[in-house]
């Protein structure tokens, strides 16, 4: 965990780790989709509730986690809803104006965005990179496709930590003191990423040649647990909330 | 900057799924195709996805002293081609979605679009056009990166623009609020790609010759010269 | 496994204008332990890259119970299942997320059924004790964690002589006390195990016999007489072991003397009384 | 350079829920060798980040000759003309194409002209012995080569104190041999010399004073008693060094055992005869 990417390690210790992909893509995907269909109250609010309670419970985040993961979306969600809400003209001089139209969409967008970023953590927190890759090529993802994808995730981690060691060992001799040297720094900094994701390309290469590498790096996938329990509480879930969200202002 | 996860109306995430699909699905082709004949190029497509992605992850400095990070897909788009970038970029922001919350799977067409299409082939265009021009090549290589991060920037605003247009000013007023807001901002950023772009290069020829060698790089400004 | 005798007669390899191998000859005892010790850059690497049909000697060869190394397609494909290097960065070799995606990597590409696969991965992470390891990701990982993966990684290949480059590199001793843990279970699981290292109070310790690479070429023999020769370690470029330097200080003849408990037994008849 | 007295107070490191320094007192000896001793994982790294004040501790504080460290720009700028970190890893610390541009990368930084940052590389060079270097680039030189060249960039800075993290790792004995010649270089050029290591054979040899790390906290104390105390060593993931094993089992006291000369000389007197 050392290039502290929060998700991946979230991911990769949740107890849910285990539960087949199947299981886990009709209950989050299921809910992402809920988010960004249905209207945002109540549907979008049903969503967030459930996925919070999911990450909280079961999928075992914890709030500090959870807050170390989130707080990158929900500021972007707040300028852009910021930018929805506040309206220009520019017909008689430039005028700011915040109308009743666009605070209704402001807040409709809130909460929808809120509850698709919360779903989305359902499945980003519960499913490591790999086992995503592994059921895209289920579908029918060509290998070569699958096989990149996967190399280039496991380059990330050792890249990223190069990245961090430069930059530390750049700012220690002050390679960050102004903006020249930031500059000449940060040029630095990425030519030697470069080479290095070269430079570990080939040596990998030559590594996996003695172990029978010719023209695929292919392996066996580990066992799995499925549920149909599981499976059909998901789908009753997801109808729950699309019936309640879609009799809500017949209801009312 | 990305859209975020459900940000955009359903309708707009389907169809912007459907324009970046034909771009995505023909640099895969080309992947595939290099994958079978040269089946070492894998682990090299690999090393330019996690540079990509890396890339996106670290900090730049502005020239208003701000930070943010870089786009890449211009240099991406000179080193390894837009068709290339295209798919590339499309695991580099899957990645960013599920690994950095940065981004979203809803939003991944837009911003398929946006980062992986429009970027890399304004940056590639403009890197060829100078190249042609015979100007040399660190006004192609700054055009390039510079262009590639303004260019994604301005898509993303359009893309936004049309999902919220303004209840005042319609979609005019829409786009020019989040070009406003973004891409703005973004101009000294760009420009400090594009200069970062040319001490890059400059430092990469020095040291990476045969590796540029490799990629065509070398190749491509010679051959636009031509 | 069944014992195969791996050797190498008149091996000579040449980059370009730099001789790294220069006639060197080496027959790795059956079952054993194997130390084969040299300076940085004096072509331990090479020698085992060659051993393991990866490099192929500008003269010389490598063979397999007197037979010699067929460089083809099918022949290297063997010679896999003969012999297996483990290189000294873990991360040369480590591709996958997972341990159990990247140790099943070998034996899938030996077009092994699932089961057998999986019965391999099971018994590489056993006798390597990672099995609580399997479904964690490479990439959060120890370093020595990580290099035992690499072993069980060239392990699932079953091979009946494991060349091990640097193994305890960049190890505390708790790391060396695992890593000598494993090439025990390696052995008592009748793998040969050749190691390159330039780590000389381990080898003497550890080999059973010792080989010296000095200007391309091989010395073999035995721990306590080569590394207690200050004229060969002068000029392989490495040093004599500590307690062989004790021994020598004192007097003692080196033989027989490979670490503390041993060389305290040679001394104690020379003391006045115990202290 | 003048001296400067580094010091560590109740230091805490803690890491999301990971206590990885408790409570660390430490006070570097002006001019002196001080070695670091602990296993990997034991919080070494983070004490010297901490100390270059690359790492803010959560509780405690580093100073300066008894002024506290300032983790503001201009404070954390003056703390780098002090202090100076070499990463274990020379690839980690060493971006530039050729020597000289890398160890130029620093004294320009500090804004000086161009013909004082020539001169802070030339002396740099020079104290290393690698003046032959300076054109170079950097990924023909040898593991030990980049390694010195790494000190180099660190040491054109000019810092009182220079921090090694684990200088010894992966070298072998002549690659040993010269990294302490540049070790005794920087100590006769006034530099204070601390180095972090799991290599207790090396450290009791070379250092003038030793501090163990245990569960995040610091013993700090002469070589030799420290490190032949084998509750010390145990409960630090160590072990005790090979001359101070002797020793015991000899029955002889650990003070003034440092290496193969002293111990031969603390048992000499024991011995019946000259053998």
């Amino acid at each position: 965990m050392s290039h502290g990417l929060a998700l991946d390690h979230a991911a990769w210790s949740s107890p849910w780790r285990a539960r087949s992909l199947r299981d886990k893509g009709v209950l989050c995907l299921g809910l992402l989709l809920a988010a960004i269909c249905l209207p945002p109250v109540p549907g979008g609010a049903a969503v967030a509730v459930i996925s919070l309670a999911l990450l909280l419970g079961p999928i075992r985040v914890g709030w500090t986690r959870l807050l170390r993961i989130g707080w990158l979306p929900l500021v972007s969600i707040l300028i852009g809803v910021a930018t929805v809400a506040v309206s220009v003209s520019w017909a008689d001089g430039l005028r700011l104006e915040v109308t009743d139209a666009g605070t209704a969409a402001a807040v409709q967008l809130a909460v929808r965005a809120l509850a698709a970023t919360l779903a989305m953590f359902t499945l980003a927190c519960s499913t490591p990179m790999i086992d995503l890759l592994a059921g895209l090529r289920r579908l029918r993802v060509p290998d070569p496709l699958i096989e990149i994808a996967a190399l280039i995730y496991r380059f990330s981690a050792g890249l990223l930590d190069s990245a961090s060691a430069i930059h530390a060992a750049q700012d220690a001799r002050l390679g960050f003191v102004n903006r020249t040297a930031t500059m000449r720094s940060a040029s630095m900094g990425v030519a030697a990423l470069f080479l290095r994701s070269w430079d570990r390309a080939r040596r990998l290469e030559d590594g996996l040649a003695g172990r029978g590498y010719t023209d695929a790096l292919r392996t066996l996938e580990p066992a799995r647990r499925r549920s149909s329990g599981f499976l059909a509480g998901s789908v009753l879930l997801l109808v729950a909330v699309t019936a309640t969200a879609l009799s809500w202002p017949v209801t009312r | 900057m990305h859209i975020a996860e459900g940000f955009l109306p359903v309708i707009h995430c389907v169809a912007w799924y459907a324009v970046s699909a034909p771009f995505v699905i023909h640099g895969a082709r080309k992947v595939i195709t290099e994958a079978k004949e040269h089946p070492e190029s894998r682990l090299l497509l690999a090393a330019a996805g996690a540079f990509t992605f890396v890339l996106s992850s670290i900090k730049l400095p502005s020239v208003t002293g701000s930070s943010s990070h870089p786009t890449g897909t211009g240099l991406g788009a000179v080193l390894f081609r837009p068709p290339v970038m295209a798919f590339l970029s499309t695991i580099v922001l899957l990645f960013q979605a599920l690994l950095l919350a940065h981004g979203g799977i809803t939003t991944l067409g837009a911003n398929v679009f946006s980062m992986g299409i429009a970027g890399p082939w304004v940056g590639y265009a403009l890197w060829t056009l100078s190249n042609r021009l015979g100007w040399h090549r660190n006004v192609g290589v700054f055009l390039a990166l510079a262009f590639a991060d303004l260019s994604t920037y301005l898509v993303t605003s359009v893309q936004l623009g049309l999902a919220f247009p303004d209840p005042v000013s319609g979609l005019a007023g829409s786009v020019a609020k989040f070009a406003g807001v973004f891409a703005i901002s973004q101009v000294p950023l760009a420009i400090a790609e594009g200069i970062l772009g040319v001490l890059v290069f400059r430092l990469l020829t020095d040291v990476a010759a045969p590796e540029l060698r490799r990629l065509g790089v070398f190749g491509a400004a010679k051959e636009a010269v031509a | 496994m069944s014992h195969r005798q791996l050797s190498a007669h008149g091996l000579s390899v040449r980059f370009g204008e730099r001789t790294v191998l220069a006639d060197a000859e080496l027959s790795v005892p059956r079952g054993g332990r194997l130390a084969l010790l040299g300076a940085n850059g004096s072509g331990k690497t090479t020698l085992l890259r060659t051993l393991s049909g990866a490099v192929r000697p500008s003269a010389g060869r490598v063979q397999v119970d007197g037979v010699d190394l067929d460089y083809g397609r099918a022949g290297l494909r063997a010679h896999r299942q003969v012999v297996q290097l483990v290189a000294q960065n873990p991360d040369d070799q480590l591709f996958a997320a997972d341990v159990f995606r990247d140790v099943s990597f070998g034996p899938l590409n030996l077009g092994l059924t699932e089961v057998e696969v999986r019965a391999r991965v099971d018994r590489a992470l056993a006798v390597l004790s990672i099995e609580d390891l399997a479904e964690r990701p490479i990439h959060e990982l120890s370093f020595g964690q990580r290099k035992r993966v690499a072993i069980a990684g060239a392990l699932a290949m079953e091979p009946c002589v494991l060349l091990l480059d640097e193994p305890t590199a960049g190890l505390d001793p708790q790391g060396v006390d695992e890593m000598v843990a494993a090439l025990d279970a390696l052995l008592a699981a009748d793998t040969t195990v050749v190691i390159a290292t330039h780590e000389v109070d381990f080898a003497l310790w550890w080999a059973d016999s010792v080989a010296v690479l000095r200007d391309g070429r091989l010395s073999c023999g035995s721990g306590p007489e080569l590394l207690g020769d200050p004229e060969v370690v002068a000029s392989a470029r490495l040093r004599r072991p500590i307690v062989l330097q004790v021994a020598a200080a004192l007097g003692l003849a080196p033989s027989g003397i490979t670490e503390v408990s041993s060389l305290v037994a040679a001394l104690s008849p020379h003391l006045v009384r115990k202290l």
